[in-house]
């Protein structure tokens, strides 16, 4: 199968209450996210793991997808989680270590995903293991005649880990009904794309596997959820993996521990800036008639809500007790 | 009960839980056709198909990562590393992911699964083919570490291990495949996971070993009983969690320890055996602990005498016994 | 001498070594203009060029494996890989191969190189950015395992790794970087590897410790100090060789042990020293020997309580020393 | 680049002498080859991993490079160790762990090469890992300006490792002289290359790393050793690595301990023995002119006693004393 491109139109298959939806898990993304950097400004939360620039693809994906498919996102996926139903108060919990936290109960840092209800596999640090996880998934499923599919997410510098070359290797033998997202935002840390691959396109990645590559623009939304549903239909079909690639920008810097000032002129982030995400899907609503710019600025006012009462929220919710650490090391 | 090779109470084992359990799939290199390299799985391609019995591609990583995904998705995976010396590609799935998934998710997640592989030296498999990696993984909270040294423990432990809710790292001693026979219990007969084995009672000294060395154990036991000195010997089978009940009432009772195993030397198992005992049972001890392992050399070498030197055998362990009881 | 942080010594080992010996090299994810996640390499990359400054794909086997090809063709690399929690891809590579090159080679060849790693806990870096995996090394023959817990150690240390001609391990408390500080004395200063250093003479108990921990005991015998109590501190440094002299000099004087650690209880180095201390100065013993260490759980919960509760501490290391005492 | 085939002609840039020469190579990797296996027959040997069916393309791509280049063949390459130079009694000191062993000393198992003198690394058993060694050195080389290229041979099935990827990787960002030769010879132990990659040729993986890729006749030693001796040139020119695939046939089973009629027909087995690369390179000598039957009868007989000598020596030769065993964990 060859690397195809696929172009941002087809705002078809989406209704405008389903466009508004998706708009507003885009908003919500970004507000939890510029938030959670205040927070870490004020001293109140250690790390902050940013998915600004990202929004279109993330909440894209998961929208492109059924509830019953399995999901195993990465740290940036604020907008992945966000369309599935991840609250604001779910997202500042898990920021401060709270025992409601629904990802792991203030055990782990925040950005690293696990929501049995909803499908969303719990991950760990380490880049790429999930990737390998997500083609036993798939061969659990393929297994037993199940049409879900399991899509996960990574860097485009996760992609330079064994781990990926062996999952691809595995799902395009067997032909499994897995998508591997790639979030393309330029660099992993400071390292550019450059000194992660010599191709162009991490797609290309899926030529030595004679398996599907898509190469998107990943800061439009539309192309991000038609590119999923073609390529999970593709899966379900039961014509195997694709590896999707979305193209965008890190806006911010890696974490709120790096400073990106020592490896990337301002001129380049500020040039990327003309294509935000969310001010591309804010133009679609407007110029399409689906939202007006009264609608919108309420639309903020209600996320902005939503995100106050969350910080309070969690900052007041309890720690876990300390005798909990010793728990769930086995099964009871 | 008929008598059996431990690798046949392997092959049973996986035999009857995927009869007993469509979930269970077992996967590795060469497990289908050929039937694992040592013949463990013969047989099961055709009784279970190809799709529960995986040829898979050559990568550990691999093999351990998708086992943790069928986990993840309802299937109880059997891994098998095809030499216990090729885990390591594996480290990183095996640690970060397996041992931490229950943890870390609050016990949304675990995965139930085993991952099986032959360890052990004294087959001329040189350095490659000869290591025993146990000690790692005891390090790892969250995993289990079981190597049985009976048939009848192959089977059962391993049948314990593919109903246990957690992942368990199941080393078997390729030497002691064939070398080993013994009863084996029919029917459904599981081996609880944890606890130690009392081989044989004595009272002059505690001997604790685990997979081929405790028939060496046992085997220099009977030497030293003819020399009218009654060692008692404990079968550790499984190395976490560690049995420390079991190893401190021995001490309590013989007042003298001797561990046993090929493992290099520093930071073997033989280390948390006499850590626990310095802790847990120091005023019980007459002599210094003594362990007698595999020396500190990278691995084993191919060549006979120096492998042959390499191995701890039944005659050096009467030997250390006697040299521990004559202080 | 200037007082300066851990992670200057660091720095100054690097620059000094690159500058002193063109075949040094460095190569590592971010190690460029980043200057690595910590700063550990700033400014190397616009003294030495990118051709040996290396900013690698992310890919830790990658990593060891190239820096091995590049030691194996005359090149001295230091690999530094970004937190230890992530090393364990490269298992393989240090393990199978770094350590088992001069060995099976016959001495015709071997790897000098150093991979450097920041480990520990303590700054809220939850399951996998506070890990101890030093623990792991210290069982395979080959390596050498060294932590140092001062500035002057950090950079003389790092300088005799550099400098030494079998692979290095060399883990750097993260939390120690800039928390700790002292004075490092000028110019080319090399501290030995494998020697323990004496902190501080006591004579009622010995506490043996590393790393941050190092530190920790020391302010612990500080505590106990004002309290009559007089323990003796000692930073073991190099796990791998072990210094088992000095510990059993240790026991000898104070004929008490506590053994104090972050990384996880079982088969931590705390079980090595105690089992050393069991096998060669049993007989010293005035009480059970003592493992404070980080609990037996998958890793440090990155919620507050929790983590302090993971961590050891001073006070927690002066009670159990006096816990000790009064056995 | 893209992937090329290369077709087996251009024998013209060897002359008689030389082709000679590699016949014979080709030769007596077969006769060691036997004669391991009567031996492991007879009790004598405990291991024995043949290379039949594989010596053109060992022969080949050993005569392509240089010998200031770096070597590091897998456990296979009985044929390229003889082309470095490698005789008989070496081979057999190796095979029964004697202590004048020049890959080990008597340390390892056969098969495990490393031969500084000829800059062939040490090798491990742990498949591919040796791929990113090669990487390694040939960053050392670049670093200090030669032209000399490093080349690792490894077996198709050991390219689902991850390290593969790993390697591949590097080697194409920093466009390293880099040869990554694959003996395909059709299985991984008893795994059929379908069930170890989704794609047809080997060579295809190249196409992920905008690398060459070319897939060769490895029956036929001049078509193997031209490949190498072009993409040698390349990686000297400073155009990178190249992904050279050989194809041929593995004609026995894995390994003395292996069976492989659990796996394989005889029909399968037997049809490729049609292809047999000594016959083969036999055939082509006659045809040529370059030898006589006669000729071809009295190198059979020479290289025979060779081996004979050799199996002699090995067997009479010393075992290393056993407190050598503790020697070379570190420099003294
Ligand atoms: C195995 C491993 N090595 C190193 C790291 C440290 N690390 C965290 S994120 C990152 C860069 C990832 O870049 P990319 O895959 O492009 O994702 P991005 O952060 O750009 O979204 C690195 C090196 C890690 N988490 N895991
Ligand atoms: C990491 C690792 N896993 C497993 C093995 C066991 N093993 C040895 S050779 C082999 C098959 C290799 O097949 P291929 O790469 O095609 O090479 P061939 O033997 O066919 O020449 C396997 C699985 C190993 N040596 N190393
Ligand atoms: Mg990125
Ligand atoms: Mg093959």
């Amino acid at each position: 199968m060859a690397k195809t491109k696929v172009s941002p139109k087809a705002t078809s298959s989406l209704g405008p209450n389903e466009v508004r939806k998706m708009y507003r898990n885009m908003l919500l993304a970004r507000t939890i996210d510029e938030r959670m950097w205040t927070l870490n400004r004020a001293g109140k939360a250690p790390f902050v793991i940013p998915c600004r620039g990202q929004e279109a693809a993330q909440v894209g994906w998961a929208a492109g997808l059924r509830p019953t498919d399995y999901f195993l996102p990465y740290y940036r996926d604020i907008g992945v989680m966000v369309t599935l139903g991840y609250t604001a108060r779910q997202a500042f919990l898990s920021l401060l270590g709270k025992a409601e936290d629904v990802t792991s109960g203030g055990r782990q840092m925040p950005g690293h995903y696990g929501w049995r209800e909803r499908h969303v596999i719990t991950g760990s640090s380490p880049v790429t293991t999930q990737v390998l996880h997500a083609v036993g998934i798939a061969y659990a499923s393929q297994l037993r005649g199940e049409d879900t599919v399991s899509a996960a997410s990574l860097g485009e510098g996760s992609t330079s880990q064994g781990d990926f070359h062996e999952a691809l290797n595995w799902a395009s033998i067997y032909k499994l009904p897995v998508l591997f997202v790639v979030e393309n935002n330029g660099y992993a840390i400071s390292s550019p794309q450059s000194k992660e691959m010599a191709v162009q396109d991490t797609a290309e990645r899926a030529l030595g596997y004679g398996m599907a590559g898509v190469t998107v623009d990943g800061t439009d939304f539309f192309a991000s959820y038609e590119a999923t549903v073609q390529a999970a239909e593709r899966a379900r079909r039961g014509d195997g993996p694709t590896l999707l690639e979305f193209k965008m920008y890190r806006l911010l810097p890696h974490s709120s521990d790096d400073d990106d000032r020592t490896y990337r002129s301002r001129e380049e982030v500020d040039a990327w800036k003309d294509r935000d995400p969310i001010q591309r899907m804010q133009n679609h609503v407007l110029e399409a008639g689906i939202m007006t710019a009264e609608e919108v600025d309420a639309l903020r006012v209600e996320v902005q809500a939503e995100v106050d009462d969350a910080i309070a929220y969690a900052e007041a919710a309890p720690y876990p007790p300390v005798e909990d650490m010793f728990t769930h090391v086995y099964a009871d | 009960m008929a008598v059996k090779n431990l690798i046949d109470g392997i092959r049973e084992a996986m035999h009857e839980e995927m009869a007993r359990d469509e979930r269970v799939v077992l996967l590795g290199e060469d497990v289908g056709k050929r039937g694992g390299v040592f013949r463990a799985s013969e047989g099961l391609v055709d009784a279970y198909g190809d799709k529960r019995v995986i040829d898979a591609p050559l990568g550990e990583s691999g093999i351990v990562g998708v086992a943790i995904g069928m986990a993840l998705n309802g299937l109880v995976p059997i891994a098998e590393i095809q030499f216990a010396d090729f885990i390591h590609p594996a480290f990183n799935q095996i640690v970060s992911e397996a041992a931490k998934i229950r943890y870390r998710s609050d016990n949304d997640f675990h995965v139930p699964m085993v991952i099986r592989a032959p360890f052990g030296g004294g087959v001329h498999g040189g350095l490659y083919h000869s290591q025993s990696v146990e000690a790692f993984f005891m390090h790892v909270p969250g995993l289990k570490v079981v190597i049985p040294s009976t048939p009848a423990d192959a089977k059962g432990l391993l049948k314990a291990a593919i109903r246990d809710e957690d992942p368990v790292l199941f080393f078997e001693h390729k030497r002691s495949y064939r070398l080993v026979r013994g009863e084996v219990p029919d029917g459904d007969v599981t081996v609880p996971i944890g606890k130690a084995r009392m081989v044989r009672e004595g009272k002059d000294l505690s001997i604790f070993a685990y997979g081929l060395m405790a028939l060496y154990a046992e085997q220099a036991a009977d030497t030293l009983a003819k020399e009218g000195i009654s060692a008692e010997v404990i079968d550790l089978r499984t190395l976490l969690p560690l049995d420390r009940e079991a190893i401190l009432a021995s001490v309590a009772r013989t007042h003298r320890a001797l561990i046993v195993h090929e493992a290099n030397y520093t930071m073997g198992a033989g280390a948390e055996v006499a850590a626990t005992i310095a802790e847990g049972a120091l005023y019980e001890l007459d002599a210094p602990i003594r362990r007698l392992a595999g020396p500190d050399i990278p691995a084993m070498p191919f060549n006979t005498p120096q492998e042959e030197h390499f191995m701890p055998n039944p005659e050096k362990i009467a030997q250390a016994a006697r040299e521990l009881l004559a202080l």
